[in-house]
């Protein structure tokens, strides 16, 4: 397509989508109850107070999983289907770069210099703690399981590119049960609560670590399993040397 | 106060619409994949600016509670789709780069022109 | 016009030059590392619009990650720049 | 306490500045890889401590933030200069120790 005709379509689009878009700003009325719809308002109360009044206090417990960060609360808790989906196309996303990348190619990766060969493992392991941290503070700080388990994959990736070192087998092992423990987590609530993946272990005090033990379980799996897919899946994209078998 | 939503909405959506151009215009498909995620990273502004409003806090209650109305915080549910929706696009991302590397070395091109299929059925 | 919408029309013009270098650049590998600015001015737009968990994500796997990806597929498809013209 | 924080963010960001002037000054890559690394690094650690002491409890993570760029930034800046003396990009002197050094070890 040439590109007076994309520009020509492009504009097309642009004058129809931004004339009714701007025709339902709204205007100088604010939005009803500040944005939130009900459904958003329903799990913002339940986190908070058990969906009995509008505000915060301070020492609130029976909550329904007593978590500091609301959007933890509805990724894991309220939406946990939609997680446990998410993962299984991730998943799949990665099962099919090992199946188009892989095979037994077994050169050696060429390294990086001495400077950065040296120092690769000691940033690789302070990224490693850092997301660790990040992803076992998912329910009480801006965080979780997601860009926790990027960043150790964005670990492993350095000490790959920097030593070069393989991606070790095991972390097919670790997807595996990931997943496996994931829907076990998943078959308690059923035998306990009478539903899938409902919050079988309580909850104590809101903001503190151990007070929302079901979260802290479900983010450091889903941390676990996308560490090792996301490492695993890149690791077959390092160019290799060609030739040299050692 | 909508000049703020005004600005984030458009701006979205202009950076969709670049995205669909770089899409439309281009043979390479590495340039394909570029416009690609340039257009999900729109659309995943767009969702998350459709549901700004000036002031709202971050949904997170901390340590420390004071007595706050529900209504001060910004809305979750869109940023908990957008969480999803990212780390599900640096999984197409990948998929799209691993069939573009199978290309290159099947047809020696990743010239979408070029390419024909009975080269690729050999 | 207030303090933080100037500054979000900023981030937002400065995302939006990078998408059109991203679309126009001759350089391949330029396009890739145009992408992860054009990640990082969302990211910090996320962290405008009340989102910090949104911003993590994007700043770690958008302006990380699939940067790093993106160098790492030229590399290893052995695409050269110099067949990468395309008109 | 908050003038300390506002003279030490007032350093950083004039040692920012200063790089960013020596990214458009610079003669190659190479000197411009020397401002852009090392005056930011010096421009980030004055800006962070100076918020640290704007907000006292954000203090250890962002003594983790200096630690992090210190042991990252000299890497990067390393590598990137690296791969320019690979590809062959020349230095604006007229002098190449690097390049004659290395002749000398295939010579032997």
């Amino acid at each position: 397509m040439n590109k007076i005709a994309a520009i020509f379509l492009i504009g097309l689009i642009s004058a129809g989508a931004l004339g009714v878009y701007i025709s339902n700003l709204p205007g100088k009325k604010p939005f009803k109850r500040n944005g939130h719809n009900d459904i958003s308002r329903a799990y913002m109360t339940k986190t908070a107070n058990g969906g009995k009044r509008n505000v915060i206090k301070k020492g609130d417990r029976k909550l329904e999983n007593s978590s500091s960060n609301i959007v933890t609360a509805v990724v894991l808790d309220y939406r946990g289907f939609d997680t446990l989906g998410e993962v299984t196309v991730l998943f799949a996303a990665i099962a099919g770069i090992g199946l188009l990348l892989g095979g037994s190619r077994r050169r050696r990766i060429r390294p990086a210099g001495p400077v950065i060969s040296s120092m690769a493992p000691w940033i690789a392991a302070f990224i490693i703690i850092t997301s660790a941290y990040i992803f076992l503070h998912g329910h009480l700080s801006p965080g979780g399981g997601f860009p926790g388990g990027a960043m150790i994959a964005a670990g492993f990736l350095i000490m790959v590119l920097g030593m070069g070192s393989r991606a070790p087998k095991i972390f097919k092992t670790i997807e595996t049960f990931g997943g496996l423990a994931f829907i076990t987590v998943g078959v308690i609530g059923f035998l306990k609560k009478g539903s899938f993946l409902q919050n079988a272990f309580g909850s104590g005090e809101v903001g503190t670590l151990f007070g929302s033990i079901f979260l802290g379980i479900l983010y450091a799996i889903i941390g676990f399993k996308v560490a090792a897919e996301l490492s695993s899946g890149f690791g077959e994209f390092v160019a290799e040397e060609e030739g040299k078998h050692e | 106060m909508n000049n703020t939503i005004f600005i984030l909405g458009v701006g979205a959506f202009f950076l969709m619409m670049i995205g669909l151009y770089g899409v439309l215009t281009n043979r390479n498909v590495f340039r394909l994949i570029l416009g690609l995620g340039l257009m999900e990273t729109g659309v995943n502004l767009f969702i998350v600016g459709a549901s700004y409003w000036k002031g709202g806090k971050p949904p997170i209650l901390g340590t420390v509670f004071e007595t706050k109305a529900v209504d001060s915080y910004a809305d979750p549910v869109p940023q908990a789709l957008v969480l999803t929706s990212i780390v599900i696009g640096l999984g197409v991302t990948a998929l799209a780069l691993a069939l573009m590397v199978r290309l290159k070395e099947t047809t020696k091109s990743i010239d979408i022109i070029e390419t024909k299929e009975e080269e690729v059925n050999e | 016009m207030s303090a933080v919408n100037i500054l979000i029309l900023i981030i937002t013009l400065v995302m939006l030059a990078g998408a059109a270098a991203v679309v126009t650049m001759k350089s391949m590998i330029g396009a890739a590392i145009m992408e992860g600015i054009v990640s990082l001015m969302a990211a910090l737009l996320f962290l405008k619009m009340g989102a910090p968990d949104v911003a993590i994500t994007q700043a770690v796997i958008g302006a990380g990650l699939s940067t790093a990806l993106f160098v790492m597929a030229l590399n290893r498809a052995g695409i050269d720049e110099k067949e990468a013209s395309d008109e | 306490m908050e003038i300390a924080g506002a003279i030490l963010v007032s350093i950083g960001v004039l040692f920012t500045l200063l790089g960013a002037l020596g990214l458009v000054r610079m003669p190659d890559v190479y000197n411009r890889l020397q401002a852009g690394t090392k005056a930011t690094t010096l421009g980030f650690i004055g800006i962070a401590l100076g918020v640290g002491f704007y907000e006292p409890q954000w203090f250890p993570k962002l003594i983790l933030m200096v630690v992090f760029i210190v042991m990252t930034a000299p890497l990067s800046s390393h590598n990137l200069a690296r791969a320019a003396h690979v590809i062959g990009i020349k230095p604006v002197g007229e002098v190449d120790s690097l390049a004659s050094k290395e002749a000398d070890n295939e010579r032997r």
